[in-house]
């Protein structure tokens, strides 16, 4: 219908770039991209299960990355985690194939209210109409699960409990050692799934230590390629696999590994494991000087999800009497990139279901904001958006009917 | 479902950038009000209207995505210099045409900024006599207006009911 | 257990090398790579969902490669093209998802013997414990349906039918569009699936012409990046999710779009048809060469598959007396990288259902060789190929207790 | 079902590459064959045994995989001056070991090629007295021989049938 190209050049090129739409999408990191271009024509182009020499390189490839990210997890054993082509196609693996390999035992599944959709929608669309019971936890105003529903929720029929170890839209770090512990208490037999995409290298986490059975992690959420993601699965887990076809040496998923984006993901890893406690102070400072920089510098806005325990890389604020989609276009006009929770830029009617979840009213919801840094950013980059932002809420606030009707928030 | 084609025209990006007759307008002989915020869709538009019913001046405010600006602000265009009854007669699909397209989940957006519109030409006949050309039952762009603040009220209730 | 480091020394550089398994697995070709480099992190980094620069850009790109490749495959809208995440992943859903969104009109799936595992299995293991009654049509020693019982098998029950245009093995080119005629004219409701991934851009192959529902290509069958295919789904057609999660502008798979892998697939289909009588002569030309050479040179030999109809860069022969796994290794050792229907190979007990299939004894199965050649090799690889391949068919059989067994064939 | 390391150790491609004691032996004293075509695995075992009950020499034939040819001929090598009651004591986790380890699918090569040798010994001691350190039973290797011999059977009877 319309030139896209047109609009680009009606969008024109702004005088400084900062994406910060890190929940969506990342460029991948040059070191990440350096380590994987070999991987594509050079070396290891083959096929891990074939028995000649580029099968070898390649089986080798995906020996080492499975082992540094079995690390990394602090899973015990390398076959424990299996590449698998995303985070959603993990999740939905995860979900759906522990659920049905664990029917006999009981029909019940338990997710929190905040989980993304493919957990959340897996659970209430493909589970729930082929007869399992599925209980959504709540959460508090900031998002934290109430550890006295899960702990009620879970009986003899709860085979499977899939929280997210931080919340991908408002940063909040769970519980999720007591939680495991409560459900284990509860029914030692229920297997305990995790999306830590937002967890893995923001925060201290190790599948031995929590107890989990099941963890997600993506590689585009650490800078890697997108296309690949981990997903272990603690030995004696069973797990149904979703899809058929020719066998490799990922038992769970079916298909050929994809070697280059593997070693992305590996080097993406490699990378932030480095220097976690450094990577992770750097974002925390950035993060903090950006959102309390916003906070104090505009008015009327409310922070979505905690100010202690949460992320170290994550910001979400509702700027009130602000349309979010028009907020990110003006931002994106400035440079300045990030996505919104409003209904409008969801192609859906409702906003984001996270914020609802926290309370959150529909007016409020659509003015918020979600921004991630990362280790690659720098203070002008955070300089650049708090220079920039108060000057877009004010214009839009400026353009709407709805004048101070935020204020009484 | 089919696939979205979201992105704007550049028509509308320049009009979300620089929109026309933008802000309330003090002398304003009348003016209306459609959507919701709860919907996150709100457009007023204000008329000064002068001799033989012509739009002397038109202006807008906007709570609303980038398209819901753009509209409103190109329909305060499109009506100046029109008298009520010309403007009564630009349809949702005249004003997303003359934007040069939107994408079919904005479509709203033109049905809002009209059903406003359309508002503010009823409330100004509301003490004058009734023309021929203006039909009693709402149209199409006012019962959309009219159901998008139905549905506000609804998720408003359903998300307070959530909650409490 | 092992070092494959050690294995890889041991092994050494050969002088010369021949990648000729392009079933497997392939390097991506120069010009690809170059396309998509820019995509991971300098250009259209961003999820095509959303409102801001980067996004457009992603969302431009994504469009303009469905329109590429409906342009080759004669769709109609570029609507009928779905991204997904690999051809695995994308004859998966064209069954599982054409069969669910239609069990209402019936029970009955048809496949051929010879289709690849990712369409055989998901009938036979997802959709037979389903409910679902799954006919295998049988082929003839060269490989074609037997069009007759495909006849026979169609009734009012059918609700899809999946046969692939190109055998990805034994390279046989079905007569598809006769196929096609037979299943409409007994039931104009059955959905056609046919697996394209080894037809495009080695024969002229149009799904309008054709009268097919769904087709899918592979990228990577294409020496463009693995992680991507595409799945053509004809306007009405209806094919339900298997995933679940948030959608972006490809409504059957969730999550985000694989940008560069896209860009790949679409330079990679660029590519190929720029000049596809070219290409697809050059290629047969090799192939003959090799295949003819080395039915000459090396006595007691079957060709698996046809001699004509046959696609222009397979070639499959059965070295009788020799084992197809040692066979593999003994070329590797020489630089020469094929793969084999061998039960050895397949860590199945086993040999290639497909070879099974038109008829070969598992004896004759193990010692068959699968090769495919591309635009990208000249005659030299070919001469090489066939200096090595005798040499090392005569060292195997000399090690062999059953010498002359072969011979009784 | 778990992941199948499937790579094989350098030991293995050295001795596929170049197999000590490869071919048939015209004045073998004994030999003996185990395995099946249909399934891909077929070793020949034979020995030139001497004074004392000794290997002299041993040599092998093999149709398989590569682990195959490498197992029998490190087995000819590990058996030769050996005296059968010692040879008779190599076990196939023993053969395994001394390669260096097998991959788990890979583990019927030792199997096997024990199976044939023991076989051999079997034999030579037919028109023997026999020692009493060889038992009456068929041993572990001996019967995973037979059993993959009459699994090609099954399974060439079945394909044939299918044909038919
Ligand atoms: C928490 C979380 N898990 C999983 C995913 C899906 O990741 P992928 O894009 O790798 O499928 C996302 C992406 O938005 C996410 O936010
Ligand atoms: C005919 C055919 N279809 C589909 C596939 C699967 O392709 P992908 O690796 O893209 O999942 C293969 C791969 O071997 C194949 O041969």
């Amino acid at each position: 219908m319309f030139s896209v190209e047109e609009l680009l050049k009606a969008h024109g090129e702004p005088e400084r770039e900062v994406y910060l739409d890190l929940e969506n999408s990342a460029p991948v990191a040059r070191e990440v991209l350096e380590a994987m271009l070999p991987y594509f024509a050079e070396r290891a182009y083959g096929n891990p299960s074939i028995t000649h020499k580029p099968g070898w390189m390649a089986y080798d490839v995906v020996q080492r990355a499975l082992e540094e990210i079995r690390r990394h997890l602090g899973a015990s054993r390398p076959e424990e985690i299996n590449f698998i082509p995303g985070a959603t196609e993990a999740n939905n693996l995860a979900l759906m194939g522990a659920a049905l390999a664990n029917r006999r035992r009981g029909r019940r599944i338990i997710v929190s209210r905040i989980e993304p959709l493919n957990v959340l929608h897996v659970a209430l669309n493909l589970l729930r109409p082929r007869g399992f019971e599925v209980v959504e936890v709540p959460v508090d105003g900031e998002g934290f699960i109430d550890l006295d529903a899960l702990g009620e929720a879970v009986n003899r029929e709860t085979i499977l409990v899939s929280i997210s170890a931080v919340n991908h839209e408002i940063g909040t770090i769970q519980p999720l050692r007591e939680a495991v512990e409560l459900v284990k208490d509860k029914n030692p037999d229920a297997v305990f799934h995790t999306d830590a995409s937002d967890a893995y290298g923001r925060i201290p986490f190790n599948v031995g230590e929590l107890g989990v059975d099941m963890a997600t992690v993506s590689s585009y959420k650490v800078l890697g390629p997108r296309g690949v993601a981990a997903l272990y699965v603690g030995e004696g887990v069973e797990v149904e696999r979703l899809l058929e076809g020719q066998l490799g040496t990922q038992r769970l998923w079916p298909g050929v590994e994809n070697v280059p984006l593997i070693v992305g993901f590996q080097k993406a890893s490699e990378l932030l494991f480095r220097d976690f406690e450094g990577n992770t102070s750097h974002m925390r400072r950035l993060r903090n000087r950006l959102m309390e920089g916003l906070l104090k510098s505009i008015p009327e806005t409310l922070l979505n999800g905690p100010r202690e325990r949460r992320a170290p890389d994550n910001v979400n604020i509702s700027f009130l009497g602000c349309e979010g989609e028009a907020l990110t276009i003006e931002l994106s006009l400035h440079g300045v990139y990030v996505s919104s929770g409003s209904a409008c830029t969801r192609r859906l009617l409702q906003p984001s279901h996270v914020l609802t979840a926290i309370g959150r009213r529909p007016e409020e919801a659509h003015g918020s904001i979600l921004m991630k840094v990362s280790r690659m950013y720098c203070d002008e980059d955070v300089d650049y958006v708090l220079r920039v932002l108060p000057g877009a809420v004010e214009r839009l606030r400026g353009l709407s009917p709805l004048k101070g009707e935020g204020g009484d928030v | 479902m089919s696939r979205v084609p979201l992105p704007y025209g550049p028509k509308i990006l320049e009009l979300f950038r620089n929109p026309k007759n933008a802000g309330p307008m003090e002398d304003a002989t009348v003016s209306a009000t459609a959507g919701s915020p709860i919907c996150g869709d709100v457009i007023a538009i204000y008329l000064k209207i002068g001799e033989g019913d012509v739009v002397e001046r038109a202006s807008f405010e906007s709570y609303g995505c980038a398209a819901n600006i753009a509209t409103a602000s190109l329909l305060t265009e499109m009506v100046r210099g029109r008298t009520l009854k010309e403007a009564w007669g630009i349809s949702w699909r005249e004003l997303t045409e003359e934007l040069g397209g939107l994408p079919s989940i904005k479509f709203h957006c033109g049905t809002l900024a009209v059903g406003a519109l359309r508002r503010a030409i009823r409330a100004y006949y509301e003490e004058r006599p009734h023309p021929d050309w203006l039909p009693e039952e709402a149209t199409l762009e006012e019962r959309q207006a009219l159901e998008a603040e139905e549905l506000g009220e609804r998720l408003s209730r359903r998300i307070g009911g959530e909650k409490g």
